[in-house]
C-alpha cells in the first residue's frame, strides 16, 4: 500500500472519529434536552444539581450552567461506567454482549453519507461536506439504519425472558412495517427533484438539499410525503407514540429490562443517535439543509466562513427537530400494538402509494405540458 | 495492480453454492434449509455480477435484481408455508413431514 | 323517578378521525407548559412549610426545668401498632433531688423507625405529654442499627417543649403543701 | 507475497460470505445460524462493492440482511424453535452420502466451468474501467456505477420480466395473506398475520 493512500486513509478516520465524537456528544446532550424540556413540560425545573468545581465556580455563568444542567451526561456516563455490572445467569452471554453493540454501529454508521454543509473554495469549485459522498445516499442510509433492529431483536432474545422477549418480537415487526412506508415516502421527493428540469442527480442527498436552494424547500412542495416520512421516522427510531419495544407500562423496560450499567447506556445513547440522524435526514431532504430559508438565497458568503455558517444552520434546523421529537414524546400517549400495526399497514402504505401515484402523474403532466 | 479476476470470483460462488447444497441436503430444520436455499441465490448473484462486470453489460446485474426479488417472494411463501405447516405439527424439522409416507 | 337520558355520540367528523387537530392542540398544551412557572421546590436549599398537627419523627421532650418528662409508664408500648418503641423502666435514685417524687424513668428507651408508621398513637396515650411527634420529616442511615433511636437519640431530637401545665411542678408544690392526692 | 488492498479485501470478504455460509449450515441454534446468515449476506454485499456494484450491494444489505433476515428472526422467534437436540444432528449415512455426491458434483462443475469459460486466463487487470454514466451500446446497457443504469435497463431491455417480477409479488403477498388467514373459529395469535403481510419488499415501486 502506497503512502497517499496511507495518509488518505489517516485523514478519513480521523474525521470519521471527529464526527462520531460529535454525533455521540449530540445524543448525550439530546438525553440532556429530553429531561430539560420533558421537566419544563410537567412545570418542574429538570436536572441543575451537577457541578465542576472550576467552571460552576464563575460567578453569573457557573451557576447558569449549572442550572441547565449543563454537566449532567457527563455524570452520567461516569455514573454508567462505574456501576456494578450485573449479568443475570439466564442470559444467552455472546448475544447479550453482542447486542448493544450491533445497536449502536448502524446509528452510527449512517453518518457516514449524511452531508452536513458545503465548501466553495476560491476558484468557485464546491464540495459537500461529507465523509463519503456516495451517488446512493438515501438507500445506503436505509439499508444500514435497517440492520439497527438486530440489536433490539438480539437483546430482547438473549435476556431469556419474557417482557424482553416480547419487545424483541413486537420491534421486529414494527421496524419490518413502517420501513415500507418510510422508503415509499421518499420516492415523491427524488421523483420530483430528479424530475426533468430540475437539478438533482440520482440518489445523492447532496444534490437534494442544492435542489432546494432559493426556492421552496421540498416540505413545502410534499408536505404530505414530509408528513409520512416524520411518522414513519417516529416509528423507526422507537420514539413514543410509536415505541413498542420499550413501552415500560405495559413490559417493564423493554427489550433492555435485563440489561445494566454501561451496556443499558450504550443502548440508551444509539436510540438518541438514532433520533439524532433521523432528525438530520428530515432536515436534508425536507428543511433545506444547510441552506438559508425557503426563496432565500444564503446571506454568507462562500468560503470557510461561509461554510461553517452553512453548517451551524444545518445543526440549528436539526436540534429543532430533535426538540419536535421530545415535544411529541411528552404530548402523545403511546400507541398500542395492533393499533401499531393497522396504522402501518392500513394507513400508512396506501397513503404513501398514493402520495407516490399522485406524484408520478403530476411530474409526467408538468414534463408534457413544458414539452408541447 | 489488481491481480483477481472472474475466476476468483467465480470460485467464491461455487464455494457458497456448494455450501448452500449441502445446507439443504443435509439439515433437517426447515427453516435452515431456507436459509440455505438463500445462500445458493447468493452464490448465483456473485457470480452473474461478476460477470456482469468482465463484460462490462448491465444484464447480469439486472438478473440479480430479479433474482432478489424472486427470492424475498419464495421466503415470504416459504416462511408462511412454514408457519401454517408449525401450527400443524408442532415441529420444523423434515423428518416430522411424513404425512405422504408409506 | 330518574328517567335516563341516552346521550347520541356524534360519529366523528373526518378531521377528528385523523386525530391531527387533536395531535396540534396538545403540542400547543404542552409548549405553553414550557414557558410557565415552576411548581417545584428546590428542596435542600427551600423547605416545605410543615403545617400544623404535622406528623414526623417520635421524640422524647423534657419539660422547661431540662427534666425528663417520661415516667415509662410503658402506654406507648402498649399502644403502639407496629411494636416500634421499647422501653426498659429503671427507677430514679432516691437522692435525686429534683424528681425524688416520681418513681420511674425510663432506663432504655428504643423507636425503631424502620417499623415506626407514623400514626401519633404514642402522642396522644401519652399521660406526661413526654413523646411527640415534631417536624423532622428525613431520616436516614447507613445500617438498621443506625434507624433505631435509642434515649439519648429521642432526647436530642425532643429538645425542650414548653410546658402548659407544669404538672410535676404542681405535684412537687402539692406535696411540699403535703396535700398529695 | 505482495498484495493489494483490493485483493486483500477480496480475500476477506470472500473468507467471510463463505466462513458465514458454512457456519450457517453447521449451527445448531437457528438464532446462531441467521446471524451468521447475515454475516455472509453482508460479506457478499462487500464482494458487490468489490465488483463496483454499489447499487446492488445496497440492495442486498437492504433486502436480504434488513428485511429478509429480520423476517426469518422474528419467525424463529415466534415458533420458538430451539437448537436441534444433540442426538437428532447424528447425520444418517444416506444424507452424509448424498453430501458427499453433492460437493463432488460441484466440484465437478467449478472445474468444467473454469476450463470452458474461456475466462480462466482473466484477471482484474484487463478488466474495463467502469464508468460514472449511463451508456447504450446496441441493446445492452453498459456496466456503470450509476443507478440510472439499472432503471434504463429495467424499463427498456427487461420492461417484461420487471411486469413478471411485480405479478409474481403481488401473488406471493396474496398467497401469505391467504396462507395465513384466520378461519373461522380457529384462535390463534395475531402477529403471524401480522408478519406474513410482509411479503413485497419494496421492489416493484424501486424499479
Amino acid at each position: 500500500m502506497d503512502a497517499e493512500l496511507m495518509q488518505m486513509l489517516a485523514l478519513k478516520v480521523t474525521y470519521a472519529l471527529v464526527m462520531v465524537s460529535v454525533v455521540m456528544s449530540i445524543a448525550g446532550y439530546t438525553v440532556l434536552a429530553e429531561r430539560k424540556v420533558c421537566a419544563w413540560m410537567q412545570g418542574r425545573v429538570g436536572p441543575n444539581r451537577t457541578v465542576l468545581p472550576f467552571i460552576s465556580a464563575i460567578p453569573f455563568i457557573g451557576p447558569f450552567l449549572r442550572n441547565l444542567g449543563l454537566f449532567q451526561p457527563l455524570a452520567d456516563g461516569l455514573k454508567f461506567l462505574f456501576k456494578e455490572e450485573i449479568v443475570p445467569g439466564h442470559v444467552n452471554k455472546f448475544y447479550y454482549y453482542l447486542s448493544p453493540i450491533v445497536a449502536l454501529v448502524p446509528a452510527l454508521t449512517t453518518m457516514t453519507v449524511l452531508p452536513f454543509g458545503e465548501f466553495t473554495n476560491a476558484e468557485g469549485f464546491t464540495t459537500p461536506l461529507v465523509l463519503a459522498n456516495v451517488d446512493l445516499g438515501i438507500l445506503f442510509i436505509f439499508a444500514i439504519s435497517s440492520l439497527g433492529v438486530y440489536g433490539i431483536v438480539l437483546g430482547g432474545w438473549s435476556s431469556n425472558s419474557k417482557y424482553p422477549f416480547l419487545g424483541g418480537i413486537r420491534s421486529s415487526a414494527q421496524m419490518i412495517s413502517y420501513e415500507l412506508a418510510m422508503g415509499l415516502s421518499v420516492l415523491p421527493v427524488f421523483l420530483w427533484v430528479n424530475a426533468p428540469g430540475m437539478t438533482g442527480s440520482g440518489l445523492s442527498l447532496a444534490s437534494i438539499v442544492n435542489s432546494q436552494e432559493g426556492t421552496a424547500w421540498l416540505v413545502l412542495v410534499q408536505p404530505f410525503s414530509a408528513f409520512l416520512f416524520l411518522v414513519a421516522l417516529f416509528a423507526e427510531t422507537n420514539r413514543l407514540p410509536f415505541d413498542m419495544p420499550e413501552s415500560e407500562t405495559d413490559l417493564v423496560g423493554g427489550f433492555h429490562t435485563e440489561y445494566g450499567s454501561f451496556k443499558f447506556g450504550i443502548f440508551f445513547v444509539a436510540e438518541y443517535a438514532h433520533v439524532v440522524i433521523g432528525s438530520a435526514i428530515f432536515t436534508t431532504l425536507f428543511l433545506g439543509g444547510w441552506h438559508f430559508l425557503p426563496w432565500v438565497a444564503d446571506p454568507w458568503a462562500p468560503g470557510w466562513i461561509g461554510s461553517l455558517l452553512g453548517v451551524g444552520w444545518f445543526l440549528a434546523k436539526t436540534f429543532c427537530l430533535i426538540f419536535f421529537f421530545i415535544w411529541v414524546r411528552w404530548t402523545l400517549p403511546r400507541f398500542r400494538y395492533d393499533q401499531v400495526m393497522k396504522l402501518g399497514w392500513a394507513k400508512l402504505l396506501p397513503l404513501a402509494l398514493v402520495n407516490l401515484i399522485f406524484y408520478m402523474i403530476l411530474v409526467t403532466y408538468l414534463d408534457q405540458a413544458s414539452a408541447s | 495492480m489488481d491481480t483477481i479476476g472472474v475466476q476468483d470470483f467465480l470460485v467464491v460462488a461455487v464455494l457458497l453454492f456448494s455450501v448452500g447444497f449441502l445446507g439443504v441436503v443435509l439439515r433437517r430444520n426447515l427453516l435452515l434449509v431456507l436459509m440455505s436455499l438463500e445462500l445458493m441465490l447468493n452464490a448465483i448473484n456473485v457470480a452473474l455480477v461478476a460477470f456482469s462486470r468482465h463484460s462490462a453489460n448491465m444484464d447480469g446485474s439486472l438478473f440479480v435484481f430479479f433474482i432478489m426479488t424472486v427470492a424475498a417472494a419464495e421466503v415470504t411463501v416459504g416462511l408462511a408455508l412454514l408457519v401454517a405447516l408449525y401450527k400443524k405439527r408442532q415441529s420444523v424439522f423434515s423428518e416430522h413431514m411424513t404425512l405422504l409416507k408409506n | 323517578m330518574i328517567k335516563t337520558v341516552v346521550m347520541e355520540r356524534k360519529p366523528l367528523s373526518l378531521s377528528e378521525r385523523t386525530y391531527l387537530p387533536q395531535i396540534a392542540s396538545g403540542l400547543k398544551t404542552t409548549f405553553s407548559n414550557l414557558f410557565k412557572k415552576k411548581v417545584t421546590l428546590q428542596y435542600p436549599e427551600q423547605r416545605p412549610s410543615i403545617p400544623r398537627g404535622y406528623r414526623g419523627v417520635p421524640t422524647l421532650v423534657k419539660d422547661p426545668n431540662g427534666r425528663e418528662k417520661c415516667v415509662s409508664c410503658q402506654l406507648c408500648e402498649f399502644v403502639c401498632p407496629p411494636k416500634a418503641i421499647r422501653i426498659t423502666p429503671g427507677h430514679i435514685p432516691e437522692d435525686d433531688e429534683e424528681r425524688s417524687h416520681v418513681e420511674k424513668a425510663p432506663e432504655e428507651f428504643e423507636i425503631d423507625m424502620l417499623r415506626c408508621i407514623y400514626c401519633g398513637y404514642c402522642e396522644e396515650v401519652c399521660p406526661e405529654e413526654a413523646i411527640f411527634l415534631q417536624e423532622n420529616y428525613s431520616l436516614s442511615g447507613y445500617s438498621r442499627e443506625e434507624l433505631v433511636n435509642d434515649k439519648e437519640k429521642l432526647y436530642e431530637m425532643g429538645g425542650t417543649l414548653p410546658d402548659k401545665h407544669f404538672k410535676w411542678d404542681k405535684k412537687k408544690t402539692d406535696e411540699e403543701q403535703g396535700n398529695a392526692h | 507475497m505482495n498484495l493489494s488492498l483490493v485483493d486483500f479485501l477480496f480475500y476477506v470478504f470472500a473468507t467471510i460470505s463463505v466462513g458465514g455460509g458454512l457456519a450457517v449450515i453447521l449451527s445448531r441454534n437457528p438464532v446462531t445460524a441467521a446471524m451468521f446468515m447475515i454475516l455472509s449476506l453482508v460479506g457478499v454485499a462487500s464482494l458487490f462493492v468489490l465488483l463496483e456494484a454499489f447499487f446492488l450491494a445496497v440492495l442486498q444489505v437492504l433486502v436480504y440482511a434488513g428485511a429478509v433476515m429480520v423476517l426469518f428472526l422474528f419467525i424463529i422467534m415466534l415458533m420458538d424453535v430451539g437448537p436441534e437436540s444433540g442426538k437428532g444432528t447424528a447425520l444418517s449415512k444416506k444424507r452424509l452420502l448424498s453430501g458427499f455426491v453433492a460437493v463432488l458434483g460441484v466440484g465437478f462443475l467449478t472445474v468444467l466451468t473454469l476450463e470452458y469459460s474461456g475466462v480462466a486466463a482473466d484477471s482484474g487487470a484487463n478488466w474495463q474501467d467502469v464508468s460514472e454514466e449511463t451508456r447504450v451500446e446496441g441493446a445492452n446497457v453498459v456496466f456503470s456505477k450509476s443507478v440510472k443504469s439499472f432503471g434504463y435497463g429495467l424499463f427498456t431491455k427487461y420492461m417484461l420480466p420487471l411486469q413478471v417480477a411485480g405479478f409474481l409479488l403481488l401473488a406471493a403477498m396474496v398467497g401469505v395473506i391467504v396462507l395465513s388467514k384466520k378461519k373461522k373459529g380457529e384462535s390463534n395469535d395475531e402477529d403471524t398475520e401480522d408478519s406474513s403481510l410482509e411479503s413485497s419488499v419494496p421492489q416493484p415501486e424501486e424499479a
